[in-house]
């Protein structure tokens, strides 16, 4: 079946926005994201699911929310995989990463990132997978997040504080130095 | 320097190589001997009007700048034959600015791409199990965190203070001058000495030049590779010191 | 757990584990948890990446990762509801340096330093922070670093693969006639 350019479109954009946000979204939200009626929106929804069908990621429709999700047949493969991203050191990255947020956290990636000098998207989805860490509103901005240790960190590491780790005010300081010299960005647009 | 004094209307430059491009395109010229002759008293008043350079920039350019000058004074003195040396520093800019240029153009396609695609990144279902790691306890936490602070910016920035530094071109004239009111008449090998750097050769030449061109120095070569005379125009019969 | 028995199967799981990944994943990693050969891997992901084209999803091989990701026609309703800060435009320094790592990378600090004629330092380092380069170690010379572009860095130009980069090939036969028919460059040292 071919549907004009437009449904075609719409369906592109719908999987993509639902790809992108790897929750269930409510198709109130896809409509208004998308520029579109609920009722195209459904319709949307039904040519997509029956793109997907026999696919490895499927259309996962419930009540007013619509999402993305991997297909049941492949659950052993994907909670396999799962249990090995849990499982195993954190490695040196992990550990560097957890660090910085263990001695100066609650702070945004941007700044995990000033600190150690590299991308630390992946590493953070690991951090928080494992519930080392998890995310909190930034105060001053709800676009964007800070990262701090769970509860049960200090715990599994033996203490009965993050503040009971060696060092902890002299480290906490010296990345406060290292973010307090960061020179101010030049071409930053927040939006 | 001859002419209207060149007004600053490069937006960014990004290095030595970027201005001369900028130059030439200025000029609506191809990258050659003459083009670049034709930029290096440009790309000199640039450098001289621009107060602050990032740490040891400033040496790049003025590098940069002699070979630029040096290019030009051949085109000038077709009698003045370069050493070894000096043909491999032009030859290697020559070769750096074609390299560059590829790079410079493609850049500017890559701000033009105005698509992108992004991975599903951090929002998967993916409930968080608390799950810690094997090699994970205070003293390897602390270890990561000195690791890290080790490496930090403001460390970095220490060690890259430590920039060779290269004579000014300002320096070189003023000495230069200096040298000639006294002595009248200097050969050139006199004058540039033995410096450590054969760079310093190269910009006391150049100096020499500029100041041919100024007015204030008649210069004199027997023959090819033999030493330069260098004389204050203002003497008629200045004595020679070989 | 049930293993994938034919080619359809093998490229429903490849989907499902990209999807679930939502980064860029090692053909090796994607062998190991498919229990498949990477050369199976290499022919499911051709032909996942037919049954995606023209779709909302797309999949992005470079060098040795694959991952989805968005179209790249659907830029700008992905980034209007993006949640994670807007990066700045990259500007001239980066883009010129962006450009060398790309179609003439994997090289080194010096030599880029060597064809860019000034310190690069710190664009290097908000490269990294951005996740566009990667350092990785020099095969001679294991104190040294090169720098390559990252498993992400083609799907943020909206390529699927660095070889779509435009005038990919012309470009790189461009520079080497300039190294074959110049001496190669001279021990230049910069810091």
């Amino acid at each position: 079946m071919s549907l004009p350019t437009n449904h075609q479109q719409l369906e592109t954009s719908l999987e993509a926005l639902l790809f992108y946000k790897g929750e269930p979204v409510k198709i109130r939200d896809l409509a208004a994201s998308l520029h579109a009626s609920e009722s195209d929106i459904q319709n949307a929804l039904s040519s997509l699911g029956t793109a997907l069908e026999g696919r490895g990621i499927r259309l996962v429709r419930e009540g007013e929310y619509a999402g993305l999700a991997t297909a049941p047949e492949t659950k052993s493969l994907i909670d396999a995989v799962r249990k090995e991203e849990l499982e195993g050191p954190l490695g040196k990255a992990g550990l560097e990463t957890l660090a910085i947020i263990l001695y100066h956290g609650p702070l945004s990636k941007t700044d995990i990132e000033y600190i150690r000098g590299v991308n630390s998207s992946s590493i953070l989805r690991s951090l928080l997978i494992r519930g080392l860490v998890e995310k909190t509103e930034h105060p001053s901005d709800k676009r964007s997040f800070l990262y701090r240790g769970t509860p049960e960190l200090p715990a599994s590491l033996g203490i009965s504080s993050l503040s009971d780790a060696p060092d902890f005010e002299k480290i906490k300081a010296e990345i406060q130095n290292i973010l307090d010299e960061r020179p101010a960005p030049t071409e930053e647009t927040h939006e | 320097m001859s002419g209207a004094p060149f007004t600053v209307s490069i937006g960014e430059v990004v290095g030595p190589l970027d201005l001369i491009l900028t130059l030439i395109e200025e000029r609506k010229m191809l990258v050659s001997d003459v083009s670049l002759s034709k930029i290096a008293d440009d790309f000199i008043q640039f450098v001289k009007s621009r107060d602050t350079f990032p740490s040891g920039e400033a040496a790049h350019f003025i590098l940069v700048a002699a070979t630029l000058l040096l290019i030009k004074s051949r085109s000038l003195l077709p009698v003045l034959s370069l050493t070894n040396e000096e043909e491999g520093d032009i030859h290697d800019l020559e070769k750096r600015l074609a390299l560059y240029k590829i790079f410079r153009d493609a850049s500017r396609v890559l701000g033009t791409l105005k698509e992108r695609m992004y991975f599903g990144g951090l929002k998967r279902d993916t409930t968080p199990v608390f799950s810690p790691g094997s090699d994970m306890n205070t003293e390897s936490l602390f270890r990561a965190a000195n690791d890290v602070l080790m490496r930090s910016p403001k460390i970095e920035k220490k060690k890259e203070i430590s920039v060779k530094t290269v004579i000014s071109l300002e320096d070189m004239m003023n000495r230069l001058s200096h040298r000639i009111e006294r002595a009248l008449s200097v050969t050139f090998k006199d004058f540039v000495g033995t410096p450590e750097d054969k760079r310093e050769i190269v910009v006391g030449f150049l100096a020499v030049l500029e100041l041919v061109k100024r007015g204030l120095l008649l210069v004199d070569q027997e023959k090819h590779y033999s030493d330069i005379t260098i004389n204050y125009a203002g003497n008629t019969a200045p004595p020679r010191y070989d």
